[in-house]
């Protein structure tokens, strides 16, 4: 091979790279392509934790509260986690409340994911599950403190304005106790309200599924015990549908990200082999 | 037939589709397209921040409160406001530079609740990174407790190398002629570069993520080629 | 004014006059003490945070904290009045551009267009959604209210073109991966090698290279090299290198910011803009 | 920690390093005047602006994404050097904003600068603008500058976020020598990967002292790095203290560190 070509290896055209960028990103759209899954510690253990929570049969009256930080913008990420963790609430006849302090949330939240799945498992709104709805972001705090010693007082009313007392699932849900497990889906930085104004001795368990640029920050809360599962981004979603074998559109999304990932780290060893055969060629030249 | 042509004229969706298309485009030759709706883009942004600039901050806060509420001294906020535009005039300009400068005041205010907040904590949570310098007693039964032991202290004194070469990196007022302070700052200068780089891979999924969903929104949302 | 009387306006008025008073005043002062005057207003700006923060608050409040609000709120107000300053310069930029029939003129157009289309019906979505702004052709199409007309800005345009300008930094991550990941020297060696490390730790491929080391032993205790799980060291590496490094660099951050905040309240700061004479 | 009161060592500790910092400033001002050492990526400016002017192209300059706060002054300054140099080389500058209040102060930043450099006349309306308040749409609009007007060297100091390496890669390929700097260490990465010299951390801080050998700036700049030596010992006393702690159980001397860690403790 000549020097030319080798300098080619380390000047492809960046349309080129954007065009089989774009096309790994959307095959997997359209085709599975059926790579395996190995699950993350962090996946496993949010997993786990919920099926623990699920086999507790002092649980069966109590609430997993479903808590959305996200909007449209983070959808890529948060919703197919928020879908993933939804479905197994419901494969496992946990009863849950979902409360956002964003927006837009609700909406998308209520519509993509709970009102499908509800009708998919036969869950029936006030029965099984809840709307708490949208509170403004400047009362989140006194929310979540609120929460602690009396549920019903600080939430009042559902997202359709009916009171919450009138629903059979939140008859026995009155203080933190009642909580089986708090689940955080958030983009932003929620966590710390969580746990330090309203878990107690890492109870009830509190799980944790950001966008992956932000996961790297939790690891020590991960390691303390605070956080007891997370789900890193769209791995996380893949990962977890995996794990309750019911593999949709999160594995598809984190099986393009493999091969996104596999495509950006040929194209370093590529950069990397013309760089060091131009730089031989030259130096052959040269002497 | 026409049920699908009418979901791909919604002109929601076509806007939206049309759009986020032309944007894209960039990445491949800026066009006339990108053009478009970088225009359109920009124009949209600017009457959204002239909107919410009203009713986030005028209306409740200074309109409501002059016209319903009865607090007329709101009224001597619009002389004080009035003096930004003096930026325009040769003769007033130095009053531009007095509201700018209570901004500057402002801004500087905060750093000391700031500093003692936000930073402090962090210099103490630097006494113990991994709670303690000297690893907890073993838990009985531990076959592989020696080996846990060594990895904490390492992981300390690890932890506690990389502050240290990275403050010194980061002192300017001594010349590194020094042996030891250049190569430590030049260690400090590495692990910066190693720390980037997990910076960098961290955060590709999000990135890659956002990218997906856009594609999600072209072929589900708008085309409904693809069954989610 | 609703609910007011001649009274109130007569409030407004000398509102009013009292504040264009003290800034006659200010501007009558002597030229040479014009730097003071700025020196001395921007020391009162910050004064009120700096007091709050070190008055002691024994109930976590003290006579300072309650005017926060109204502090941050005439901040707030007094700063929105600066949009003008912006949508003043970028008009003025495009109206020019129009009047000359510079290249590109059409854009300007459409800059402006949609501009006053999204401040229109922006606001009528505030105050009457529900009014008609396109009426209905018969047989071409429906009519259409502010709020509709609103929602087609909002939602179809400006939340989708932000997205997807976000989204154009996945293309431009990749481009900057393969130029930049080069084994060319030590440092650009040290940020590649730590990206791939991260980068295969994170997706299934990677972690499929190294789940034959299991987690746990046989005898069902912890497997010491699980640590060498491809996904562990890139957490480790996160965690035990990223942290520390974190930490140096805020340290040199703050104090900059402490000693920048510093020089700025104290008036000492020097360059161009604070060295002019006024 | 809200107040002050809360934790009196911390506070007092704030004011000394305030006073260090202002004490070296005053010093300086009287005629000390210290040296600092080399920052690499700053030497660049100068030959970036050069070598535009040689190409007939302008130079692009962005101070971030955020409002009037000090980062953002801080940017303005470090430009008002930038500014200086290319008045000098009679080329032209174009600034984008994304708050208001920034270009007012921009502007008069600019127009200050090139009147230092004895060219006045060069400034012209325009020269910065303001784009709009939001973030991504504020990113098309600087891809779009930088392209249509064949940007020769490119500028990015301030606070800024994501649209970081839309900046920087679209800069990268129109071909533009791009010097940057932000306190937000997640971009750093992405612009070291993107732009031709990059200052790190709080090199942020001392570019303005480093281009104008300011006394009062290098003054500041050395009163900090005392401060950096005064809470690394801090912390090395702490260090010491814990780890002692865990090898003496009870006894005074165990009491004395616990009373030395807890005062050191900040909530």
């Amino acid at each position: 091979m000549n020097s030319t070509l080798w300098n080619r290896l380390q000047t492809i055209d960046r349309r080129i790279i954007y065009a089989v960028l774009l096309l790994f990103i959307i095959i997997p759209l359209f085709i599975d392509i059926p790579l395996p899954t190995y699950p993350s510690k962090q996946s496993q253990d949010f997993y786990d934790t919920l099926e623990k929570v699920a086999a507790d049969k002092g649980n069966a009256n109590k609430i997993v509260i479903v808590n959305g930080m996200w909007s449209p913008s983070t959808r890529g990420e948060n919703q197919w986690q928020a879908e993933a963790l939804i479905t197994h609430l419901m494969q496992k006849h946990l009863h849950f409340a979902t409360l956002t302090f964003d927006t837009q949330n609700d909406t998308v939240m209520q519509t993509s994911v709970v009102e499908p799945l509800a009708k998919k498992y036969g869950y029936v709104y006030g029965r099984d599950y809840v709307n708490w709805g949208y509170r403004p972001n400047a009362v989140y705090v006194i929310t979540i403190k609120g929460l602690v010693t009396n549920i019903p007082g600080t939430i009042k009313k559902d997202a359709h304005g009916t009171p919450i007392t009138s629903f059979a699932v939140m008859k026995n849900v009155k203080t933190r106790s009642d909580v089986a497990a708090v689940v955080d889906i958030t983009p932003v930085e929620s966590t710390e309200t969580w746990l330090g104004l309203f878990e107690q001795n890492n109870s009830p368990p509190y799980l944790f599924a950001p966008t992956a640029v932000m996961a790297p920050t939790y690891y020590p809360y991960l390691d303390s015990g605070q956080i007891q599962g997370m789900l890193t981004g769209i791995k996380g979603a893949g990962d977890y549908e995996g794990l309750l074998h019911t593999k949709s559109f999160g594995s598809r999304i984190a099986s393009a990200l493999s091969l996104v990932y596999a495509l950006i780290i040929l194209l370093v060893i590529i950069g990397n082999v013309g760089h060091f055969a131009t730089r031989a060629a030259k130096r052959r030249e040269a002497s | 037939m026409t049920e699908y042509l009418k979901h791909l004229l919604d002109p929601v969706l076509l806007f939206g589709a049309l759009g986020t298309i032309a944007i894209l485009s960039l990445v491949f030759k800026e066009n006339r397209f990108y053009r478009l709706f970088e225009h359109i883009f920009l124009g949209l942004a600017l009457g959204y921040d002239l909107e919410l600039t009203w009713t986030t901050v005028l209306k409740p806060q200074f309109w409501d409160a002059m016209v319903h509420d009865g607090q007329w001294a709101w009224i001597m906020a619009v002389p004080v406001g009035l003096m930004f535009y003096g930026v325009y005039t040769q003769r007033f300009a130095w009053m531009s530079r007095l509201v700018f400068g209570i901004f500057f005041g402002l801004a500087a205010g905060t750093a000391f609740q700031d500093f003692s907040a936000r930073f402090m904590p962090q210099v103490t949570r630097s006494f113990a990174p991994n709670k303690s310098l000297i690893p907890p007693p073993p838990t009985p039964g531990d076959p592989h407790a020696l080996l846990h032991q060594v990895s904490f202290v390492l992981n300390n004194f690890l932890f506690l190398g990389i502050v240290v070469c990275v403050l010194v990196y980061f002192l300017f007022a001594f010349e590194q002629k020094n042996r030891a302070v250049l190569r430590t700052a030049q260690l400090g200068r590495w692990v910066l570069m190693f720390s980037f780089g997990a910076i960098f891979g961290s955060t590709i999924m999000t990135r890659m993520a956002l990218l997906i969903d856009r594609m999600y929104f072209i072929f589900h949302d708008w085309l409904r080629l693809v069954k989610g | 004014m609703p609910g007011h009387g001649a009274a109130y306006f007569g409030k407004l008025a000398f509102g009013l006059v009292v504040m264009f008073a003290i800034l006659a005043g200010l501007q009558a002062a002597p030229r040479r003490s014009r730097k003071i005057i700025i020196a001395f207003f921007t020391f009162l700006g910050g004064l009120y945070f700096a007091l709050e923060f070190f008055y002691p608050a024994p109930s976590g409040e003290n006579f300072l904290t309650g005017y926060q609000p109204l502090v941050a709120g005439l901040g707030a107000v007094i700063g929105s009045f600066a949009i003008g300053l912006g949508v003043f310069s970028l008009v003025q930029l495009h109206l020019r551009t129009l009047s000359r029939l510079r290249p590109g003129w059409g854009y300007s157009i459409v800059l402006l267009v949609s501009f006053v289309a999204m401040t229109v019906f922006g606001l009528m979505n505030e105050y009457s959604p529900n009014a008609t702004v396109i009426p209905t052709v018969g047989g071409l199409w429906q009519s259409q209210n502010a709020h509709g007309m609103f929602r087609f800005l909002f939602s179809g345009g400006l939340s989708n073109l932000g997205s997807a300008t976000f989204s154009i930094i996945a293309f431009y991550i990749a481009s900057a991966a393969y130029r930049a990941f080069r084994l060319r020297s030590i440092e650009a060696t040290l940020l590649m090698a730590a990206a791939l490390i991260v980068m295969v730790g994170s997706v299934s491929f990677g972690t499929a290279l190294t789940a034959g080391i299991h987690p746990k032993l046989t005898d069902g205790s912890e497997n010491p090299w699980a640590n060498l799980r491809i996904e562990n060291i890139a957490q480790w590496l996160l965690m035990e290198v990223n942290t520390p490094a974190q930490r140096g660099i805020l340290f040199g951050l703050t104090l900059g910011l402490l000693a920048t905040s510093l020089r700025y309240w104290l008036s000492l700061e020097r360059g161009a803009y604070f060295d002019k004479e006024l | 920690m809200q107040h002050a009161s809360e934790n009196w060592w911390v506070s007092g500790l704030v004011v000394l390093l305030s006073l260090i910092i202002i004490g070296k400033v005053l010093s300086a001002q009287r005629g000390r005047v210290p040296f600092i050492r080399r920052i690499p990526g700053l030497n660049a400016i100068d030959e970036a602006v050069g070598r535009a002017t040689e190409m007939g192209r302008p130079v692009m300059m962005v101070p971030g994404i955020s409002g009037l706060d000090v980062v953002t002054l801080q940017a303005l300054s470090i430009f008002s050097y930038v500014a200086r140099a290319v008045a000098r080389f009679g080329n032209k500058s174009i600034m984008a904003t994304i708050d208001p209040i920034v270009t007012g102060v921009a502007e008069e930043t600019l127009r200050d600068a090139y009147a230092d450099a004895g060219r006045p006349e060069l400034f012209e309306e325009g020269d910065v603008r303001y784009l709009t308040g939001q973030q991504f749409a504020f990113a098309t609009g600087v891809a779009g500058i930088l392209i249509r007007e064949k940007v020769a060297a490119s500028f990015l100091f301030g606070a800024f976020y994501a649209e970081s390496l839309i900046f920087a890669e679209v800069g990268q390929q129109v071909g533009a020598i791009q010097v940057a700097g932000t306190t937000q260490t997640n971009q750093i990465p992405f612009l070291i990967a993107a732009c031709d010299y990059v200052v790190i951390g709080d090199e942020f801080y001392a570019a303005s002292a480093y281009l104008s050998r300011d006394p009062t700036l290098l003054g500041s700049i050395v009163g900090q790095d005392y401060c950096k030596l005064l809470l690394l010992g801090i912390i090395l006393i702490g260090i010491i203290s814990t780890s002692l702690l865990t090898l003496i159980h009870g006894g005074p001397v165990a009491h004395l560190l616990h009373t030395l860690v807890d005062f050191l403790k900040v909530k």
